[in-house]
């Protein structure tokens, strides 16, 4: 896009990268929000007819869409309050340090090929890693509280984020194994095809540790059955007692993006990305297999493809929420240390030996193996172009001298 | 008409070559050595915690800009993420009302601070004197993958031309990779031993020993402010 | 470089690497890995939880002592002279990681050595139990793998790992009596200024590796001399300055010397008296191992063609003035405090820690005169580094059984104070007579162990001097050594005083302490080495002569 | 002061680390919090492994210079594990004499003394 608009346009490099910058910025804070009152809405009527009732009927219609945007409005006029002895700095710090990593994490996140904000060659690692960040908000807002529940809300979130991140860790890396690179668009890419090259089909190993990658991010994202830090029977509403307002709802809207995050990461390692279960694009000849040559069409058709995907993800989350009891603490680490984390080393070390001894699969197909990736960097020195679709802060030379050309 | 427009946007904005890679470096940088010297001006612990994410969060930016992602990713994860983590968590377990702001004396602030002056000068003295270091950057590079790094932990050194000296062969990095998981092991039993609360049920000959224990610890400290700092003054 | 990039090629030819030249190398510190683990194993396993982790320690312990003895006969000649080549059999292993010759040999034999004897110790004054058998003896064996790597360390990440690998899980031994206050004081001082001295070593590494463009530490001699042939401009020489200081930070922290040594004493105090020779004697060991690999890499000129020694050498000269310099005063410095300081405690732990500090310094003396003599006379350096590694050997059986008397007495008298053991001569005077021997010998008397040990570390220093070398200061080394020794004599003879001339005080509550028993055998283990090196101490001398031959 | 175009050397970035590594030093003379010191510990390992990452860079590395190449990154990296793991019992020596003394204040570690 920056291209375009350097080439056909004729802005300036600077201004084009500002635009592009800028486009994405709304793009993702669009997906975040917009899905935050959708998502909202859906949980409503998911909790209401799992509990055989109606939920919101009036607002809006008779399925009640408008209720999000309602409740929107009465959190944008509802008083801000703060406790007396708060850190006042770190009590309005929090929702944003919150927020910011849901938001960062998203940066990474490739909606298609090409389509994605700032393509990393450590993508996964770099989305585990933003995501890890939002424990932050939380501990600061527990802290900065001055209330007990808030307090111990956050201890527990802490202790359970840091160490769901292990078993968590585990899991991504096994697709990485698989695609022989950290690159979510290179992973993705390597899933085209039918839909037995998702990696979830790969072998028997990938099967379960999709499950437990999925178990980990539900814990790692607090929610139900894993939601301890604002477990409202025992601790009021845990981390976010004391917020009220549009302080609290920006909470809100970082665990919704963070579900929807967790859910998209979980379609682009393990559910094809992008690629949906039949390369429809391939088959009607729309693109020749190489994804660069690729019209608009279906780099929207894959958008649409991984939203649904993450989406699914996402409502099957509530489904839980609404259908499991809560766990105690101790179950809570329990899970984390004695199944999560050994199964996932078991299906890590099964998956490896799968790779070493039937590299192409029970049935041969055109699979791609790392070490093949890594052959061709080898005697390629860099299997692909510096990536075109080139991220704001890191400039690689050859965009830098772009700039200094137009100087 | 393009390029009249061009020609307006390049007369009303003056920095039209702006400089991304050194404008982030700026911003980075400021962030990183901002939030580390609030480290060191801040009582609240609580407080320094946050400088610190924001310190070691922006250093991980400053690892992205030099083109270093894999450890700039790690850096967010492990340390950020997780050492971090694991610290905060400790403030939270201390934190108790008279703890959380423990303040330093003046007379140690001063002395630190001219200390830390002085060795910052030399610090910087040198780093800027070395003159090889002052020049930019090369302008070609390729674009960083993390293939090397990963072949360099498995022992195998793909990346003889970036070292520029082919005298010896560059040694991989398999032994380190897989004996850090033994000290990381090692040191996990001894943090779990510690954290342990059971308390034994006989006591071992050592522990009737009386007379190196002190008095029951007081629980509050009144004359807080008055002994200089153990790293200071205090060292014996 | 680039033709045959194939992965199944670069595998193979690191498998051939790896498991060919490399791990038959590695075998002492494999089993000490292998031991670790299956100590862990058999907590979790219900079947073999009844057995002893002491046990278990002790068996993997003695296989690896036995291939740290395998790997050392297999170098040559043991008791004659060595038929090494030069540079000591120097094998480089792991991809240059590691440095396997004839000193990595022998200090490994003295940490197995010292191990064994430490886990019977241990065993037999009760610090771990069945609680915790585990848990202490992971963490011991855990740091003394770090210490193997400290000994055989080659390369600049190693050097810091090695000393991470060695440090931290110590913090933890040190505060192992948890529930004491002194002990979590101990261990909290312990794991923060380590911690610290850790991180300025780092910086200081990062600036050295950051002007030489190397890690591999055979290549730092070689890029030293390049940028101080080059004119060594003063911005370069000051960044090398001041990189070398903060690595001596850091390396002067783990011997405890002088400005960097005020967590010694307290840790001592606060820990366990077996943690305690833990940290003076292995601990010690690998710290002068480590001091020696890291200075010798920067002075001497390792892996040219015999042409490019001489140039080199003489570029070298400054760096090996510098560090000489730096080690020679700090080790001065070292040893006249640890004698002084030592006199006013009242603890017994506390003096034994200021005796080790004074004990680093005349290490470090040796090491001076080592590095002063590398470039003109390699014999004398040679003898050198053996006075540096015969010392290193009798100060295990010293300071070990000090130590250990000091263990096996608290258990019946129930303290640590100089003052409890008054009067100890009518009670128990097997143990009074083993204790004389033992800081007769640390005072450095003929004919104990001690005396031979000081006895080759002042000719070395001697040495030094005849060959010209730094003259000045070895003379200075050698006047103070000299004075310190006698200074020495007071405090150690005070102890003996306590333990003969004192009234026995009325309230004592202690059983005695026979010789006949097991701790008394174990004493007596510790300390009949002590006379018998003191009186034939050829075959240990060939054996640290063989470790010397790296300098030469 | 905006640095010009591909200005960025690796002096820049030793700055930044001298500055962290400084915060770092003063941090752990001046703080009397326990784990005020251990913030400081961080502080300085990050600006040694700053100084690593810039060695190694090859966006920073120019012509004719000694670089580190790949071993500043691996270093950078290790030096972040051996962190972990200090700061872990760093930690737990740190809630483990909160437990003993009620304090984590450094200057009440005063028990041991000669």
């Amino acid at each position: 896009m920056a291209e375009f608009l350097i080439e056909t346009i004729g802005l300036p490099s600077w201004l084009a990268w500002t635009a592009v910058a800028a486009v994405a910025a709304f793009l993702i804070l669009n997906v975040i929000a917009g899905g935050a009152l959708v998502f909202i809405w859906a949980e409503r009527k998911i909790a209401a007819r799992i509990q055989d009732r109606l939920g919101p009927t009036r607002t809006g219609g008779r399925f009640g869409w408008l209720q999000s945007l309602a409740d929107g409005i009465k959190l944008l006029a509802k008083e801000d309050l703060m406790p007396d002895g708060a850190d006042g700095m770190l009590f309005r710090l929090a929702p944003y340090v919150s927020f910011c990593a849901s938001f960062c994490a998203f940066i990474a996140l490739p909606f298609a090929f090409d389509v994605v904000g700032l393509r990393l060659n450590v993508g996964v690692f770099f989305v585990v890693a933003v995501l890890g960040l939002e424990v932050f908000g939380v501990i600061l807002a527990g802290y900065a509280s001055a209330s007990k529940w808030s307090l111990f809300g956050a201890m527990r979130e802490a202790a359970q984020v840091v160490s769901y991140e292990v078993p968590l860790g585990m899991c991504v890396v096994v697709p990485v194994m698989l695609a022989g690179s950290m690159d979510l668009v290179t992973i993705a890419e390597k899933q085209a095809g039918w839909l037995t090259n998702w990696y979830i089909f790969h072998d028997p190993f990938t099967f379960v540790i999709f499950w437990v990658y999925y178990t980990c991010a539900v814990a790692s994202v607090n929610r139900a059955p894993f939601d301890l830090a604002e477990a409202e029977s025992e601790l009021v509403a845990g981390f976010h007692t004391e917020y009220s307002g549009l302080r609290w709802s920006f909470f809100f809207m970082a665990e919704y993006g963070s579900m929807f995050l967790v859910s998209a990461l979980a379609a682009v390692l393990f559910l094809g990305g992008w690629n949906g279960p039949v390369p429809i694009a391939s088959l009607l000849g729309w693109s020749d297999g190489s994804s660069l040559s690729a019209p608009y069409a279906v780099r929207l058709l894959g958008c649409a493809n991984l939203m649904g995907k993450a989406t699914a993800g996402v409502l099957v989350m509530m489904w839980i929420r609404w259908t499991l009891p809560r766990l105690r603490i101790d179950q809570v680490m329990t899970t984390c240390l004695k199944y999560c984390t050994p199964i996932a080393a078991l299906m890590f070390a099964g998956v490896m030996l799968w790779q070493l001894f039937l590299p192409g699969g029970l049935v041969p197909g055109s699979r791609h193996q790392a070490a093949a990736v890594r052959e061709a960097w080898l005697e390629g020195r860099g299997d692909r172009v510096p990536s075109t679709n080139v991220p704001l802060g890191v400039v690689p030379a050859t965009s830098r001298q772009v700039v200094g050309v137009s100087q | 008409m393009t390029e009249c427009l061009l020609a307006a946007t390049t007369w009303l904005l003056p920095f039209a070559a702006i400089d991304w890679h050194g404008l982030f470096f700026l911003l980075f940088a400021a962030i990183a050595c901002g939030a580390a010297i609030m480290v060191v001006l801040t009582d609240n612990v609580v407080r320094m915690a946050l400088h610190l994410v924001l310190s070691l969060g922006a250093t991980a930016g400053l690892f992205f800009l030099a083109g270093s992602e894999f450890v700039g990713a790690m850096q967010l994860m492990i340390y950020v993420g997780g050492t971090l983590v694991l610290l905060v968590f400790g403030v939270m377990l201390t934190a108790q009302t008279q703890l959380v702001s423990l303040r330093t004396p003046a007379a140690d602030r001063v002395l630190a601070g001219i200390l830390a002056a002085a060795l910052f000068a030399v610090l910087v003295q040198s780093a800027v004197s070395v003159e090889a270091w002052r020049r930019p950057g090369r302008a070609e590079v390729s674009a960083p993958t993390a293939t090397p790094l990963g072949m360099a932990l498995l022992g195998v050194r793909v990346d003889g031309d970036a070292a520029g000296h082919e005298s010896r062969p560059l040694s991989g990095y398999l032994l380190p990779f897989e004996i850090v998981s033994v000290h990381l092991l090692v040191v996990l039993i001894g943090a779990a031993y510690l954290a342990r609360a059971k308390r034994r049920r006989t006591p071992r000959a050592v522990e009737l020993v009386a007379s190196v224990d002190p008095p029951p610890p007081v629980q509050t400290r009144s004359e807080a402010g008055e002994s200089a700092s153990v790293l200071v003054g205090g060292g014996r | 470089m680039q033709p045959a990039m194939n992965i199944g090629t670069l595998l193979s030819g690191l498998f051939t690497d790896t498991v060919g030249v490399s791990l038959p190398r590695f075998r002492p510190e494999l089993c000490i890995v292998l031991t670790i683990i299956l100590l862990l194993l058999c907590r979790m396993l219900p079947l073999v939880r009844r057995l002893d982790s002491g046990l278990v320690a002790f068996g993997g312990v003695c296989f690896a002592a036995w291939y740290a003895y395998v790997d050392f006969l297999g170098l040559g000649g043991l008791p004659g002279e060595a038929v090494l080549g030069s540079a000591g059999g120097r094998q480089e292993i792991f991809g240059g990681l590691l440095v396997f010759d004839s000193f990595t040999a022998f200090l490994r034999l003295v940490l197995t050595g010292f191990l064994l004897l430490f886990i019977l110790l241990t065993k037999l004054s009760g610090i771990p139990d069945r609680e915790d058998g585990a848990d202490f003896y992971s963490l011991v064996l855990g740091s003394s793998l770090g210490m193997c790597l400290m000994a055989s360390a080659n390369h600049l990440l190693m050097v810091f790992m090695a000393v991470e690998m060695a440090s931290v899980p110590s913090y933890v031994l040190a505060g192992m009596l948890k529930g004491r206050p002194a002990s979590s004081e101990a261990a909290l001082k312990y794991a923060v200024y380590g911690a610290g001295a850790a991180g300025v070593m780092l910086y200081g590494i990062s600036l050295i590796a950051g002007i030489l463009g190397t890690l591999q530490l055979p290549e730092v001699s070689a890029e030293l001399a390049r940028v101080m042939s080059a004119g060594g401009t003063s911005g370069s020489t000051m960044v090398l300055c001041l990189g070398g200081l903060m690595l001596t930070v850091g390396l002067a922290f783990k011997l405890s010397a002088v400005p960097f040594h005020f967590w010694c004493p307290d840790v001592f105090e606060g820990a366990a008296a077996e943690v305690g020779a833990f940290l003076s004697v292995a601990s010690k060991a690998a710290a002068i191992a480590l001091l020696i690999r890291v200075a010798f890499a920067f002075t001497m000129p390792t892996g040219m063609a015999e042409s490019a020694v001489a140039a080199t050498a003489n570029a070298l000269a400054d760096a090996r003035h510098f560090v000489v310099y730096t080690i020679g005063l700090l080790a001065a410095v070292t040893c006249t405090f640890g004698n002084l300081a030592a006199y006013g405690q009242t603890n017994m732990k506390r003096l034994l820690a200021y005796s080790t500090i004074a004990h680093a310094g005349y290490l470090m003396m040796a090491v001076a005169a080592a590095i002063a003599m590398l470039a003109t006379t390699p014999a004398g350096a040679r003898d050198a580094v053996t006075a540096v590694a015969f010392y290193l050997a009798t100060y295990l059986f010293m300071n070990l059984g000090a130590f250990g008397i000091v263990a096996l007495l608290r258990n019946r008298l129930r303290s640590e104070e100089i003052a409890a053991y008054a009067g100890l001569i009518r009670t128990s005077p097997g143990v009074v007579v083993a204790m004389a021997v033992v800081l007769v010998s640390l005072i450095g008397l003929p004919p104990l162990a001690g005396f031979v040990a000081k006895f080759l570390v002042f000719s070395s220093l001697v040495d030094a001097m005849m060959a010209g070398a730094e003259r000045s200061l070895m003379l200075a080394l050698l006047v103070i050594g000299g004075v310190n020794t006698v200074i020495s004599l007071f405090y150690y003879l005070r102890v003996l005083k306590v333990m003969t001339f004192d009234p026995l005080p009325e309230d004592r509550v202690s059983e005695p302490f026979p010789l006949v028993s097991f701790s008394g055998a174990m004493v007596t283990g510790l300390v009949v080495p002590v006379v018998i090196l003191g009186v034939f101490w050829s075959g240990l001398y060939a054996a640290a002569r063989l470790a010397g031959v790296i300098a030469s | 002061m905006l640095i010009a175009v591909g200005t960025v050397s690796v002096a820049h970035y030793l700055i930044v680390g001298a500055i962290l590594f400084t915060a770092g030093i003063a941090c752990m003379a001046v703080k009397r919090n326990a784990l005020g010191v251990l913030m400081g510990i961080e502080l300085v390992l990050n600006g040694a492994n700053l100084n690593f990452v810039a060695f190694g860079s090859s966006y920073l590395a120019g012509e004719g210079r000694a670089s580190l190449g790949l071993d500043g990154e691996v270093m950078a990296l290790f030096v972040i594990l051996l962190a972990a793991a200090e700061a872990a019992v760093a930690l737990a020596i740190t809630l483990n004499f909160y437990n003993n003394h009620a304090t984590v204040d450094v200057d009440r570690a005063d028990d041991l003394r000669g």
